[in-house]
């Protein structure tokens, strides 16, 4: 395999794989075929494909592609999918992706409300939120995290792109 | 103010006093929490009958009569200061992340706005996992057993004792004949045996027997306490 | 619209859709947004992606991205990952490949020691070895021989060219 060839390759395996890819993974499948550097070939298809419809996007260092964002206006599906989460979910997702990481009680807090397991479910088959370890207080409960396909799905390259609402600035949990 | 709520529209007590507070027209921050409490009570009476009204609803109505009987009183105000500031302060909370949600899923989303590309996999990607062992290390490995034979020959006399082959056998002869029943290991050592090495070679070579068969999943093996016999069954 | 715009939109759309685009389908969304010429935003695009990891295709009037053929080598991904053989398994394999055809019962004599259904298991399971007829001994015992993975890993053209105990002795001493 030359240099091209394994650009080509690792441009086909972005492509076609069920899940972004982190660069561990491609440095082992190109392994097999000789010593290839793998950072410049990434580096490499990125400005290829800087002013396309696609663009090579890098998110907590895994690969993936997606359609340009200058295509907002034009790729705009009309039957909005509405998506069945309902208010619940959403709320709770807000408080999860601005407090993270948040333990149930500290959500049925600001909430107001319990937490249902089924809406937490809901978030988590989605693999907008994860389990992310325990807090270190009395019944050592599991705290939650907002996870990648959360950022993913809302294109946002960190969570420090979520939107800005004033008034939160002045919470501390 | 008539205000004729429903119960169903709302996600909780907070959500109620949101929509509420709303009504005032002012700053949440600078909201009137006596004026608050009265259109919750009156709120939650008219929605007594409602499934709806759970406890959470019931837990914050107490919060509020609680406050409002300490409201009325001008020299218990500063004794609920805090609560009251307190409330504010989740009700501030609990809008701004309301808004954040909102604003949330006002983002351009992926199936709407942009899509995810992936076209047919057309790799075959399998996961094997490899032994690190050269060549040499399976020469050396193969020379290294017949070193520690060599040495184990050596160290053997004669090579009359019984092994595990031996073991094996008499297993196979005692279950052909007794093959329902829990059985004693040690009863069915060959009789005769005045060499005190072979007799030991020989309680050796059935009990690993007796075990390579166990770990085979051929029989069962069971000793109750130390120095009980040694029981077996076949499976 | 522009024209560069134009052909990212064909883009992004071509790549995103669920099923290969007709010429048709394409036109009609193009539409909303001007008056361009699909044939040559088409011939365009083919062009771009000719020396690339994928392809855009034509077949039967529907276009669709698919992986390059100049690539169809390297499609077969293996990731390897090492670990360390017990010495039950060494020593099992080694007695294999100098003694086969083996049966179970010769190898523990040779060894000295039982061999466990799990040690063949894990060497079948790497394909280095496989069982191989019976032996037309009392209870016709499977014999074990070498699999063709076991040459493949040790980089031997045949069992032969097992080097002998002896010969490797020499080399070391």
């Amino acid at each position: 395999m030359n240099e091209v060839q394994a650009k080509c390759f690792i441009e086909a395996l972005i492509f076609s794989a069920e899940e972004p890819l982190t660069k561990e993974s491609m440095k082992k499948m190109l392994n097999d075929y000789g010593n290839f550097d793998l950072d410049s070939i990434l580096e490499d298809l990125k400005k290829d494909y800087d002013d396309r419809g696609i663009i090579l996007v890098e998110l907590e260092k895994k690969y993936f592609f997606r359609t340009s964002s200058r295509l907002y206006d034009y790729l705009r599906v009309e039957t909005k999918k509405t998506r069945n989460l309902s208010n619940a979910a959403m709320e709770t997702l807000a408080i999860i992706s601005y407090h993270q990481p948040v333990t149930r009680a500290e959500i049925e807090k600001i909430r107001g409300k319990p937490v249902f397991r089924g809406t937490l479910d809901s978030l988590l088959q989605l693999k907008w939120i994860k389990p992310s370890g325990r807090r270190e207080t009395p019944g050592r409960p599991v705290t939650w995290v907002t996870d990648l396909e959360f950022l993913r799905h809302f294109g946002l390259k960190s969570i420090k792109d979520l939107p800005k609402v004033d008034e939160l600035e002045s919470i501390i949990l | 103010m008539q205000l004729n709520l429903n119960i169903s529209g709302f996600e909780g007590p907070l959500d109620v006093l949101l929509d509420l507070s709303r009504k005032q027209k002012v700053d949440i921050k600078k909201i009137s929490i006596l004026e608050l409490a009265n259109q919750y009570l009156k709120f939650i009476d008219e929605n007594l009958e409602n499934l709806k009204l759970t406890a959470d609803y019931l837990v914050m109505a107490s919060l509020l009569a609680f406050l409002k009987s300490k409201l009325l009183i001008p020299d218990e105000k500063e004794e609920v200061e805090e609560i009251q500031e307190d409330l504010t302060m989740r009700l501030v909370h609990y809008n701004a992340i309301k808004k954040l949600s909102r604003e949330i899923f006002e983002l351009p989303q992926e199936g709407e706005d942009f899509f995810n590309i992936k076209i047919k996999n057309e790799f075959v990607i399998s996961n094997r996992i490899v032994p690190k062992i050269s060549l040499q290390d399976l020469i050396l490995q193969y020379s290294e057993i017949f070193k520690k034979k060599k040495s184990i020959k050596m160290l053997a006399e004669e090579n009359d004792l019984f092994n595990l082959e031996d073991g094996v056998k008499w297993l196979e002869e005692i279950y052909k004949i007794k093959e329902k029943y829990w059985l004693s290991l040690f009863t069915y050592l060959p009789k005769n045996i005045l060499n005190e090495r072979k007799k030991r070679s020989a309680i050796i070579s059935l009990l690993q027997a007796s075990l390579s068969k166990v770990n085979k999943g051929e029989i069962l093996i069971n000793q109750k306490y130390h120095f009980q016999p040694i029981m077996i069954k076949l499976k």
